[in-house]
C-alpha cells in the first residue's frame, strides 16, 4: 500500500538534523512539559504541606535507589546500541536494545513489588496527598518505561535485519529522557522528607 | 447614561464606572481611527483597470515610521489604562478600610447564607442571626464579608455595587463594600455551580439605620442561644463529607 | 535515508561508572539526618546526574544549538508557571484570604491517611 | 500525475478511510469540523432560543430544564473550540496546506498524521456518547471547574463529566501528534531554496500555533489526569476537604486556556494574510515584523493567563501583575492588524468573496480585540466578569476565527481542494447575511452584559435587576438574530456541495497567485506535484514594476 515506502517529505533534512531524530526531540519536549507541569504542581504541595513527610517516610528509598541503578544501566545499553548502530552492526544493537526493554522490565516488575507491598500496608492512591501523587507520578513514568520497552523491540526487530538503524537512535534518545525523569522522581518520591 | 443601565449604590461603583469610561474613549478612539482608515484605503485602493498596484515592502524607514509612532502610541495609552486600573483594583480589593460590621457570606448548593452579628456587633457569638438568602445591612456603614463556600466555587456578585469575589471551598476570603444607597439589590452567583445555579439569587436589603435597628430588634432570635455558635467553615466541611457519601 | 555519524562515542562505560558512584552518594547521604544534608545530597546529584546524561547519552552538546535552547525554554514555561500559581497554591494564606482546610490538614499532622471507601 | 513510483493509487477504503494522502486527512478534518460546527450550532440555538423565548418548549429540542441547558452550553463551548476551530483552523488548513505551500509531497510522517485524525475520530465518538449516558452530557462548563466537575454528587453527571473529560484529552493528544509532524515537516521538508523567510505566513502561523499549543497543554493533561482520578478513583487533588485545592485547576486549565486562544488566532490570521495579499495584488507589508509580533505574542500569551482569574481567589497583588501583562500583550496584536491594514495602502483591491471574508475578519476582529481591555484591566474585570460583555467580547474574537476566517479560506482554496469555483453571488449572499446577524446577535450582549446579566443562567426569572423587560427585548433580539445567521448558513452548504459538481472547472492558479500550492493541478494528484518546485523568493512578489505579470511566483526561475 502506498503507506509502505516513504514519501520524499520524509527523506528531507533541511535543518540538518534527520527527520526522524528531529520529531524525536519534539516529542521529548512536549514530554518536559507534561512532566514538568506535574512535577512542579506536586512540589508545590509537597512544601506547602510538611505533614507529607510522615507519608512519605514510608516509600523504600533501597528499592527506589536499585531502580535507578536499573534505569541507568538500561540506558548505558540503549546508548551502546546506538554506538553499534552508527558502525552499521544492526544485530548487536538489536540485542543491546532487547537488553534495555529487560531493564525497562526489571524495573516495573521491582515497582509492582513496592506498589502491592503499599497497597497491603493500606497506602492506597486515595490515601492522602501525597500517596495521590506518588501513584500518580510514578504511574505516568512507569506508562513511558512499557511504551519505551515495546517501541524498543519494534525498532529491535528491524534494526536485527540492519532496517531503519536511524531509530536505534531516536528510541534511545527517548529513553534517556524517561531515565532523567525518574532521576528526578527518586529524590522527590524517595529522598525528601 | 450609565445610571440607565444599573444603579451606583457602593462607594466604588463610580470609580469602576469612570474607569469603564476611560477606557471607553481611548479604545474607542482607537478603534474609529482604525476602521476609518481601513475603510477609506479599501475604497480608495479598489481594483481600477490601468492603475498598477505598487510594490511597497514595509521594510524602510520611512515606512516602518507608519507602524512605530502607533505603536509607542499604543503603548502610552495602555500605561494611561494601566495606572487607573491598578488603583482602582487596589483600592476595592487589596486596601481594606476599617470594618464598622462584618458579616459572614456563605455559598451553598444553591443558595446564599448569611451570619450577620447580632446586637453584640460580633460574629460567632449566641445573638448571631443567620439568614437565607436576604442579607440586611445599613447604608453609609463599611463592611466586611468573610466569604465561604460548603461545596463547589460559587461568585458572590452584587452588580449595584459592582462586587464580585468568588467563593472557592476550604478558603475564607474577606473584602468589603459601602453601601451608600438605600434600597434591595440582587445577589447573583456568577460562577456555575450546578442546576441551581440560576435559582441562586438573594436579595441586599439597605436601610437606614433606624430601620436595621427595628430589624435587628425583630429578628435577635432567642434561639439562636441554644444552638452552639460554630464557625461555619467546619459544618460546612463536614457537609461536604456527607454529599460525598 | 541519511543516518551520518554526527557524534564522536566517548567511553560509556565510565560515565555509567561515575552515575552509579553519584547514586550511591545521595543514598548515603539521604541516610543523614541533618536535613539540609540529604536536600543537598539528593537533588544536587540529581541534577549532576541529568545533566550527565543529556550531555553524554543524548549528546546534546554536539546537537544543533537550538535543540538544547528548545528544550530549556520549554523548561523556562514550567519555572513561569510554578512563580504564577505557588503564591495561591504553596501558601496557606495571603492578603485577604486564608487556606482554613489546608491549615487544618497541617496542624492535624497527616491528611486523612486511612483509604476512603467509595 | 506524480512520477514518484510509490504513489500507487489505492482502492476506495485506502482511499477515503486509510488514507495517508496530506490532503485526503484534511478533508477528513474539514468535513468532520464541519458536522461538528452544525451540531455547536444546534446547540447555540436550543439555548439562545430559552434565553430569548424563555420557558417555551424550544422546536426540535423540547423544553430547556436547568440541567438540560447547563449541558448544551457546556458541549457548545467544549465543541466550539476544541472539535471546529482546532480541527479546522490548524489540522484541515495545515494538513492541506503545509505540504503543498512548502512544495513537499506530503507530511514528514503521514502514519503519524493518520492516526492524529483517528485518535480525533474517537474522541468525537466518546464525547456524542456523552449525551446518553445516564444523567446526561456534563454540565459544569467547558472550564470545568473542580469540585463541581469532580464530584457527580456535585454536578449530577458523573458519567458525562468523566466522558467529556476523556474525549477532551482524546483530543489534545490527537492535536500533539498533529501539531508536532506539521513543525518537523516545516522545519525539515520544505523545497530547496525555500528559506526561512520565505515560507507562507498561513505556514508559519500554523507551525506557531502548533508549538504554543504543545508548550501550553502539558501541565493541562497533567491536571486532568488528576481530575479524572479524583472522578473514578476518589483522590482528593482539587478537594480542599482531603488536602488538595480547586484553585490548582484554575490555574492549570487557564495556563492553558488563554494560549489556547492564540493557538486559534494566529492560523486565522495566516489566513487573512494569503487572501488580503492576492486579492489586493499586494506584498504583505512588513512581513518579517508581522512574524516578530506573532513570536512576542506567542510567547506573552504565556504569562497573562490569570487575567480569567481576577476575582477567582487568587492573591489579589498578583492580579496587578497580569494585568500589566495583559495590557502589554495588546501591543504586538495591534501592531500586526496595522500591518494587515497597511498592506491595503497602493494595491488594487478586488472585493471577491474570499476578499469580503479577510476584510470582515480584520474589521470584527478589531471589535473583539478592544472590547478586551475592558477585561484585562484588573478594575474594570471586578465588575465585567462572567457577565454577557465577555461573552460578547470573546464571541467577537472566536467568530471571526472560527467562522470568518474560515470561510474565507475555504472559499478561498476551494478551486485547490476540488478543481472547481464556487459560486460567487450565492458566496456574496451568504457572506452578508452571517455578518451582519452576527453583529446584531452580540452587540445587544454587550449591552445586557454592562446591565450584570451573568453567564451560564437559564432564565433570570430569579434576579429582579436583570428580569426588566427591556433587557429581555436585547435577548430576544440576539436570538432572532441568531436564527437569521443560522438559515444563512444553508446557502453555504448547497453552494458548498452543488460546486463540488456543478461548479465552473477551475485551472492551476485562478486567483494568479504566487504561493506554491497553485503551481500543483487543482486539485493535486496524490504526490502532490509533477516534479517538486524549487524556490527562488518570498512568497508576496504582487506588482513588481517592469514585469508583464503583475505576481512573480515562487518557483518562478526568470
Amino acid at each position: 500500500m502506498s503507506t509502505s515506502a516513504k514519501p520524499i517529505a520524509n527523506e528531507r533534512h533541511v535543518t540538518g538534523i534527520p527527520t526522524a531524530r528531529l520529531i524525536t526531540w519534539w516529542v521529548i519536549a512536549s514530554e518536559i512539559v507534561i512532566f514538568g507541569g506535574l512535577l512542579s504542581v506536586y512540589v508545590m504541595h509537597r512544601l506547602g504541606h510538611p505533614e507529607w513527610a510522615a507519608a512519605a517516610s514510608h516509600t523504600n528509598t533501597l528499592a527506589g535507589a536499585f531502580n535507578t541503578f536499573v534505569l541507568l544501566t538500561s540506558s548505558l545499553f540503549a546508548v551502546l546500541a546506538h554506538k553499534a548502530a552508527d558502525a552499521h552492526d544492526g544485530p548487536r544493537a538489536a540485542k543491546l536494545l532487547r537488553l534495555t526493554s529487560l531493564g525497562g522490565l526489571i524495573f516495573l516488575t521491582v515497582k509492582g513489588f513496592e506498589w502491592t507491598h503499599d497497597i497491603h500496608e493500606g497506602y492506597v492512591i486515595s490515601s492522602g496527598g501525597f500517596w495521590s501523587y506518588y501513584y500518580t507520578l510514578a504511574g505516568l513514568h512507569g506508562l513511558h518505561v512499557l511504551a519505551g520497552m515495546i517501541i524498543m523491540l519494534i525498532v529491535a526487530a528491524d534494526a536485527a535485519k540492519n532496517q531503519e538503524l536511524q531509530r536505534v537512535e531516536c528510541i534511545g534518545l527517548y529513553w534517556h529522557f524517561v531515565d532523567i525523569v525518574w532521576i528526578f522522581l527518586f529524590p522527590l518520591l524517595y529522598i525528601a522528607r | 447614561m450609565w445610571q440607565r443601565y444599573i444603579i451606583e449604590a457602593s462607594t466604588y461603583a463610580q470609580s469602576i464606572d469612570h474607569l469603564f469610561l476611560l477606557i471607553a474613549a481611548l479604545v474607542g478612539f482607537w478603534f474609529i481611527v482604525a476602521e476609518t482608515v481601513f475603510f477609506w484605503l479599501i475604497f480608495t485602493f479598489r481594483k481600477k483597470d490601468g492603475r498598477p498596484t505598487q510594490h511597497i515592502t514595509g521594510e524602510e524607514k520611512h515606512l516602518v515610521r507608519w507602524i512605530t509612532i502607533p505603536h509607542f502610541l499604543v503603548i502610552l495609552c495602555d500605561i494611561v489604562i494601566l495606572v487607573p486600573a491598578i488603583m482602582v483594583w487596589y483600592n476595592v480589593k487589596e486596601a481594606m478600610p476599617p470594618a464598622e460590621q462584618t458579616v459572614r457570606v456563605i455559598g451553598q448548593q444553591w443558595a446564599w447564607s448569611f451570619q450577620e452579628p447580632g446586637p453584640d456587633g460580633i460574629l460567632d457569638t449566641a445573638d448571631d442571626i443567620r439568614t437565607v438568602g436576604d442579607l440586611h445591612v445599613t447604608v453609609n456603614t463599611t463592611y466586611h464579608f468573610e466569604l465561604e463556600s460548603r461545596d463547589v466555587v460559587h461568585s458572590f456578585a452584587i452588580p449595584s455595587f459592582r462586587l464580585k469575589q468568588d467563593a472557592l471551598p476550604g478558603r475564607t476570603i474577606t473584602g468589603w463594600f459601602r453601601p451608600d444607597r438605600v434600597g434591595t439589590y440582587d445577589i447573583q452567583c456568577t460562577q456555575i455551580c450546578g442546576i441551581g445555579h440560576a435559582m441562586m439569587a438573594g436579595r441586599i436589603i439597605v436601610e437606614t439605620p433606624q430601620d436595621h435597628a427595628a430589624w435587628l430588634l425583630h429578628n435577635s432570635n432567642p434561639s439562636a442561644a441554644s444552638e452552639p455558635a460554630a464557625p461555619a467553615s467546619q459544618s460546612g466541611s463536614s457537609i461536604v463529607a456527607e454529599v460525598r457519601r | 535515508m541519511t543516518t551520518e555519524t554526527h557524534v564522536h562515542h566517548p567511553d560509556y562505560v565510565k560515565i555509567w561508572a561515575i552515575l552509579v558512584a553519584l547514586l550511591i552518594v545521595s543514598v548515603l547521604g539521604s541516610m543523614s539526618s541533618i536535613r539540609p544534608v540529604v536536600l543537598a545530597a539528593a537533588f544536587g546529584v540529581a541534577l549532576v546526574k541529568a545533566f550527565l546524561v543529556a550531555k553524554n547519552f543524548m549528546h546534546v552538546n554536539v546537537e544543533k544549538r537550538w535543540v538544547p535552547y528548545l528544550l530549556v525554554v520549554c523548561i523556562l514555561f514550567i519555572v513561569i508557571l510554578f512563580a504564577g500559581v505557588s503564591p495561591d497554591i504553596m501558601k496557606r494564606s495571603g492578603l485577604h484570604w486564608n487556606n482554613d482546610a489546608a491549615q487544618k490538614a497541617v496542624e492535624s499532622g497527616a491528611a486523612p491517611s486511612t483509604p476512603k471507601n467509595e | 500525475m506524480s512520477t514518484q513510483v510509490h504513489h500507487a493509487e489505492p482502492g476506495i477504503f485506502q482511499k477515503y478511510f486509510w488514507s495517508t494522502d496530506h490532503k485526503m486527512i484534511a478533508m477528513q478534518y474539514m468535513f468532520t469540523g464541519m458536522a461538528m460546527a452544525l451540531i455547536g450550532g444546534f446547540l447555540a440555538y436550543v439555548f439562545r432560543m430559552q434565553l430569548g423565548f424563555p420557558n417555551k418548549s424550544v422546536p426540535g429540542f423540547g423544553i430547556v430544564t436547568p440541567g438540560k441547558y447547563n449541558a448544551v452550553v457546556t458541549m457548545h463551548g467544549s465543541i466550539m473550540i476544541f472539535w471546529v476551530a482546532m480541527p479546522i483552523l490548524i489540522a484541515a488548513f495545515g494538513n492541506f496546506l503545509i505540504p503543498l505551500m512548502i512544495g513537499a509531497d506530503d507530511m514528514a510522517f503521514p502514519r503519524i498524521n493518520r492516526l492524529s485524525y483517528q485518535i480525533f475520530l474517537v474522541s468525537i465518538v466518546v464525547l456524542l456518547a456523552s449525551f446518553f449516558v445516564k444523567g446526561g452530557a456534563f454540565g459544569g462548563a467547558w472550564t470545568a471547574y473542580p469540585p463541581l466537575s469532580a464530584s457527580g454528587a456535585y454536578n449530577l453527571t458523573p458519567a458525562g463529566a468523566t466522558l467529556w473529560l476523556v474525549a477532551v484529552a482524546l483530543e489534545f493528544v490527537a492535536f500533539l501528534l498533529g501539531g508536532i509532524n506539521f513543525t518537523v515537516t516545516t522545519m525539515n521538508s520544505r523545497a530547496p531554496g525555500m528559506k526561512m523567510f520565505d515560507i507562507p505566513l498561513v505556514v508559519w502561523m500554523i507551525v506557531l500555533a502548533s508549538v504554543i499549543f504543545m508548550a501550553s497543554v502539558g501541565p493541562l493533561i497533567a491536571g486532568a489526569i488528576m481530575l479524572l482520578f479524583d472522578q473514578t478513583l476518589s483522590t482528593g487533588f482539587y478537594d480542599p476537604s482531603r488536602g488538595g485545592d480547586p484553585l490548582l485547576w484554575e490555574h492549570l486549565f487557564w495556563f492553558f486556556g488563554h494560549p489556547e486562544v492564540y493557538v486559534v488566532l494566529l492560523p486565522a490570521m495566516g489566513i487573512v494574510a494569503e487572501v488580503i495579499t492576492v486579492f489586493a495584488r499586494k506584498k504583505m507589508f512588513g512581513y518579517k515584523t508581522i512574524l516578530y509580533t506573532a513570536w512576542a505574542t506567542g510567547v506573552l500569551s504565556f504569562v497573562v493567563w490569570a487575567h480569567h482569574q481576577f476575582v477567582a481567589g487568587i492573591d489579589p497583588r498578583m492580579a496587578n501583575i497580569f494585568t500589566v501583562t495583559t495590557l502589554l500583550i495588546s501591543v504586538p496584536i495591534t501592531e500586526m492588524v496595522f500591518l494587515y491594514i497597511a498592506t491595503l495602502y497602493g494595491g488594487s483591491i478586488s472585493l471577491t468573496t474570499p476578499m469580503l471574508w479577510a476584510l470582515a475578519f480584520v474589521a470584527e476582529f478589531m471589535i473583539g480585540g478592544v472590547t478586551g481591555i475592558f477585561l484585562g484591566a484588573s478594575g474594570t474585570d471586578i465588575y465585567l466578569h462572567d457577565t454577557y460583555f465577555v461573552i460578547a467580547h470573546f464571541h467577537y474574537t472566536f467568530v471571526p476565527i472560527a467562522i470568518i476566517s474560515v470561510f474565507a479560506g475555504i472559499t478561498f482554496w476551494y478551486p485547490k481542494m476540488f478543481g472547481r469555483m464556487l459560486n460567487e453571488t450565492l458566496g456574496k449572499i451568504h457572506f452578508w447575511g452571517t455578518v451582519i446577524a452576527f453583529n446584531v446577535i452580540f452587540i445587544p450582549l454587550f449591552m445586557t452584559g454592562v446591565a450584570g446579566d451573568q453567564r451560564r443562567v437559564y432564565s433570570y426569572a430569579q434576579f429582579a435587576e436583570q428580569a426588566r423587560p427591556e433587557l429581555q427585548h436585547l435577548r430576544t433580539t440576539s436570538t432572532i438574530a441568531l436564527l437569521v445567521m443560522l438559515s444563512f448558513q444553508v446557502i453555504f452548504l448547497i453552494n458548498f456541495f452543488w460546486s463540488l459538481r456543478n461548479g465552473k472547472r477551475a485551472e492551476a492558479n485562478p486567483w494568479r497567485s504566487t504561493t506554491l500550492e497553485w503551481t500543483a493541478p487543482s486539485p493535486p494528484p496524490h504526490g502532490n506535484f509533477a516534479e517538486l518546485p524549487t524556490v527562488y523568493r518570498g512568497p508576496y512578489e504582487y506588482g513588481l514594476p517592469g514585469r508583464a505579470e503583475d505576481y512573480w511566483p515562487q518557483n518562478d526561475p526568470s
